[in-house]
């Protein structure tokens, strides 16, 4: 068959959210593709020029559906930043906590659509039906499911309600049983290997220059991971080691890195560590205050200057550029969000000589979530 | 067309049996436009099962009978949609997700998105809420049931009848800065 | 800081390096520091200082190896704003170019990608632009759109 | 004499179609099971091709687009009227093996003119690994039935089911291998995964059927429905003696030996479908590569064993 067009979205169940892939077909043979986004353009940065420091924290959180914390947690890093504030030792250990309960939701959705990319419709039913467990312990600590708005500047939204350590705790075993049955059925499967192993490689060296990050960093070999490099939160006093490629513990390590297999492996052991760091957050925890005082709302000022904070997300790294001019309202924020690069550069040069049947397996491995590109 | 002007049977009688049918056996399109569809994989796996209704996500929009308008819509994918809903067909409905089709919601100042759906789509049910829990999700669905149920789920009728207006309104939308110069 | 050092000028805030540059100087500055260390190219941003009339581009990098942010900052004029794109030392400031283009109309040269990106026909002035007032857009465009007259009978 | 037989086949096609949409609700309902889920209720194929066929606007796309469907329909119920249902025989004559072999083409190319008049490049796609799918299973699948027809000596499938009476097929040691191919490639024929290449919606948004809605996709569901029942039927005719356990002839022989063929059927569904649920889906070479390579020779073995056991 001669060439031909291919548009892989907005309506289409291959692509990881509202988003399109315009792809030049040759055979099989992907040989150009072109990313097209802004479906999901709300204008959150202007949006945030016109808004005060508070008003703020209910928008930033809607950046990253899946993963909504990590975008409180950034904001909030940056007003600390701009404010020089110091957060309560309690509220550091709880963010700790929020965080990484978020991150294993995050990556049950994630590798359970990965899966529902391959075709095996099972575990994204059975991940997904996890994920709501978690996100029960959501609902008992902050009272939303999705959009938490509990990671403030200065601390978290209110203290920890008793009893649910327990909970917690009783969720991370359910997980853990059932993270078992999920190697048996996916991670162990022979369809997978032929399916995943070397597709979609990121060439390893030039990696770092194409901004890949997070996990999918990590799956080429470079054990970078903004929680070790740069410690916010209660990171610090976690005992963790970063995934990286060859290290894949229990699971087969069957290609020289960099592509969709290692990238799923390397995110399925990172909920074994999320839930080693959330037990550990539970064990250390300190008592007191879990928030400064605010200022008026109304009349909070920030100082004038020039704020960055990153925190690692399920997806990749989140950068929040923050400036003020000394007044009650932001001048400008900006959201790096991971998927910007992943989405747009890194995939349009992979995805060029690709199947069409793997298209749809390299965005679901990379992990792109328009949301946080467009914003 | 016997079977349809009541030699056979009564057209009313032939449309009760279409309203039981489609009402049990609803598809809807898979299509995410807004961070509503993030409460939708609940909806649909295991905890919540909407299957149990005979509803399940369709790849195509020739195959569906739902839209979906989950949450927020910019212009940009406002154009998407209306494709899609006019490639549906007919019977077909729509659910809104969430604040922002209905009135904006926090996003009323925005410079790209829709403020309000209904005057640019016909929508059957809305269901409140940022984001609307499950449980409100699994109600809008069920009240749909219904409403097709006795017959007044009538949107795409709606469409149809007014489609002039619907047409005008999209594409002052879209082409705002054409139009405004055009009318000056 | 390892930064600062290196370029031999700017000042460190709220722990990062912050490096003021010029139009010329800049594309030296970032190619010296990817050579030395600050390979991962964050994000380039752009900041509207409509009081002093100007336009802010801040080049974010970060070193894996010394563990350090250094944003390198550039002022340009809010009238005709331009600047020569750096898409050859970093692929992925292509599209961070393409979408200050597109929300503040800068200028890129050598950028030959400067295509619509988020917006689809848009014909108003950029949108991040501090003068352009969102909610007076947004209700003038959606505001102004009719409702759907319906007529009284229920014959549909 | 001959309306009785018209009203006896018109009969069996309409079981096999009202077991096929059967088997779709009840199929959906397993696989629910296996997701930890309720699922719908076992009728629901009724309701939704009900539904199909009362959809109020149709589309369609020129005349080769609305007569495709009916060349499938019609390849698909010539193929059960071939395959001995429960022992009963309707059309069956001497060397029929042959014919429903070139019968089960004809389904799959209707399908796939069908899918190429509506004009999708994804519905093009599709029907490119849809046939080359059917060139797959098609080898290893030939070579068990040329085993099969070398041990019993026949070429009719009825008279394979008959000298199935004694012991079944799939009870002598070469079989177990060949219904093992069999079963394979049988997976491919009911596009299950891991062979659910030509309909991926992920990576083809449904394939073939991208285009396809309203009362052309009831039909299209109708036609998956008389698949479903044509092609276990032949499985069970081929492996397990079609079901038959009694052959006096008597009404209750003939409600008994219809009873295990719906059984049986049903079993072979539910493996595919068990099947199906653990399994992601294959690329199209390493389908291709799967059935040619390790299944062909399998069906190899089979058949040079077979081949052994007769002459010696």
């Amino acid at each position: 068959m001669k060439e031909y067009e291919l548009f892989i979205g907005p309506q289409h169940p291959g692509v990881t959210g509202n988003m399109m892939y315009h792809l030049w077909v040759d055979g099989d043979i992907v040989t150009k593709a072109e990313c097209n986004v802004g479906y999901l353009h709300r204008g959150f940065e202007k949006l945030m020029e016109s808004r005060g420091w508070m008003q703020n924290v209910p928008l930033v959180c809607r950046i990253c559906v899946p993963e909504p914390d990590v975008n409180e947690m950034a904001y909030a890093m940056a007003v600390e930043q701009l404010m020089d504030w110091e957060v309560p030792d309690r509220a550091s250990y709880i963010r700790v906590i929020v965080l990484e309960l978020a991150r294993i939701a995050a990556y049950l959705m994630s590798i359970g659509s990965y899966a529902g990319s391959l075709g095996i419709y099972t575990l994204p039913q059975w991940t997904l039906g996890d994920r709501d467990y978690i996100l029960d312990i959501f609902e008992q600590l902050t009272g939303a499911r999705v959009y938490h708005i509990y990671i403030w500047p200065g601390g978290v939204r209110w203290d920890m309600p008793e009893g649910l350590p327990d909970l917690i705790e009783k969720t991370l075993s359910y997980i853990e049983k059932r993270l078992k049955l999920y190697d048996d059925v996916f991670f162990r499967n022979r369809v997978f290997f032929d399916r995943a192993a070397g597709i979609g490689k990121i060439p390893k060296n030039r990696a770092i220059e194409w901004g890949v990050t997070g996990p999918n960093l990590r799956a080429c070999g470079y054990g970078y991971d903004v929680r070790k490099l740069e410690p916010y939160a209660a990171y610090g006093d976690m005992d963790f080691e970063v995934v990286k490629y060859p290290e894949l513990g229990d699971f087969e390590v069957i290609s020289d890195g960099c592509d969709a297999y290692t990238r799923i492996v390397v995110r399925r052991l990172e909920i074994d560590q999320s839930i080693s760091m959330v037990r550990q957050a539970l064990k250390k925890m300190p008592e007191g205050e879990h928030i400064l005082k605010h200022p008026n709302w109304l009349k909070w000022k920030a100082p004038a200057g020039y704020a960055f904070s990153r925190v690692e997300s399920s997806k990749g790294e989140y950068g929040y550029f923050v400036v003020s001019d000394g007044s009650s309202k932001p001048v400008r924020i900006h959201v790096r969000g991971p998927s910007y690069t992943h989405g747009i550069n890194v995939a349009e040069t992979i995805l060029k000589g690709a199947n069409i049947a793997d298209v749809s397996q390299i965005l679901f491995s990379l992990d792109v979530c328009p949301p946080d590109i467009e914003r | 067309m016997g079977l349809f002007d009541g030699d056979i049977m009564k057209y009313e009688d032939w449309n009760k049996i279409s309203r039981i049918a489609s009402r049990k056996s609803l598809w809807m399109v898979h299509f995410c436009t807004g961070c509503g569809a993030i409460e939708l994989p609940p909806v649909m796996t295991s905890r919540y099962d909407m299957e149990r209704f005979g509803m399940g996500p369709m790849a195509t929009p020739r195959q569906a009978d739902v839209l979906l308008i989950t949450g927020y819509l910019t212009v940009k994918t406002l154009k998407r949609v209306v494709n899609v809903y006019e490639q549906m067909q007919s019977p077909k409905y729509v659910i809104s997700f969430g604040s922002c089709p209905i009135n904006g919601g926090m996003y009323w100042d925005s410079y790209n998105t829709v403020k309000r759906l209904d005057r640019y789509l016909p929508v059957d049910v809305y269901v409140g809420g940022c984001m609307p829990r499950p449980e409100g999700v699994m109600n809008a669905f069920l009240e749909l049931m219904k409403l097709i149920d006795e017959g007044k789920a009538r949107g795409w009728e709606k469409y149809q009848k007014y489609y002039e207006q619907y047409k005008r309104n999209q594409k002052m939308a879209f082409n705002f800065e054409r139009e405004k110069d055009e009318g000056a | 800081m390892k930064a600062l050092e290196l370029i031999g000028k700017g000042e460190e805030m709220h722990g990062r390096a912050y490096i003021k540059s010029d139009k010329e100087e800049a594309s030296s500055i970032i190619k010296k520091l990817k050579e030395n260390g600050f390979d991962h190219f964050v994000m380039l941003s752009c900041v509207d200082w409509i009081d002093n009339n100007e336009f802010e581009l801040v080049y974010h990098l970060w070193s894996y190896e010394h563990k350090e942010h250094v944003m390198v900052s550039i002022i340009l004029p809010r009238d005709n704003p331009s600047m020569s794109s750096m898409h050859e030392l970093f692929p992925q400031i292509e599209t961070y170019e393409r979408e200050i283009h597109e929300m503040y109309g800068v200028d890129f040269e050598g950028n030959n990608r400067l295509t619509p990106f988020m917006l689809e026909g848009w014909h108003d002035m950029p949108p991040m632009r501090k003068d352009f007032d969102s909610k007076k857009f947004a209700e003038d465009v959606f505001d102004s759109i009719p409702e759907i007259k319906e007529e009284e009978d229920e014959g549909i | 004499m001959v309306v009785e037989k018209i009203a006896v086949i018109a009969l069996y096609t309409t079981i096999a179609m009202f077991v096929g949409i059967l088997f779709m609700g009840v199929g959906r309902k397993i696989v629910a099971r296996v997701h930890n889920r309720v699922g719908p209720p076992v009728y629901q194929g009724f309701i939704d091709i009900a539904k199909l066929l009362t959809k109020k606007t149709n589309i369609s796309h020129g005349w080769i687009y609305d007569l495709a469907l009916l060349f499938s329909m019609t390849g698909i119920m010539l193929t059960i009227l071939f395959l001995p249902i429960g022992g009963v025989k309707l059309l069956s004559m001497e060397g029929d093996a042959f014919l429903v072999l070139y019968l089960l083409a004809i389904p799959a190319l209707g399908f796939a003119l069908g899918a190429g008049a509506s004009g999708n490049p994804n519905a093009a796609i599709g029907v490119m690994r849809a046939l080359v799918m059917m060139l797959s299973y098609e080898l290893p699948f030939v070579i068990t039935l040329i085993a099969l027809m070398i041990y019993y000596d026949t070429s009719s499938i009825a008279q394979i089911v008959e000298m199935q009476h004694a012991k079944w097929a799939i009870m002598i040691p070469p079989f177990v291998l060949a219904a093992a191919v069999a079963d394979m490639a049988l997976q491919g024929m009911l596009m299950e995964a891991p062979f659910d290449i030509p309909t991926a919606p992920h990576e083809i948004a449904s394939g073939p059927m991208a285009e396809f809605g309203g009362k052309h996709l009831g039909a299209l569901m109708i036609y998956k429905a008389g698949t479903i029942v044509a092609y276990t039927t032949l499985f069970v005719d081929l492996f397990l003696g079609g079901g038959v356990v009694m052959h006096d002839g008597s009404v209750l022989a003939y409600l008994a030996n219809f009873a295990v063929w719906f059984i049986l059927i049903f079993l072979v569904f539910t493996l595919s479908l068990l099947i199906n649920t653990s399994f992601p889906r294959f690329r199209i070479e390493q389908a291709f590569k799967f059935y040619w390579k390790y299944e062909a020779l399998l069906a190899f073995i089979s058949l040079i064993w077979v081949y052994l056991m007769v002459i010696s």
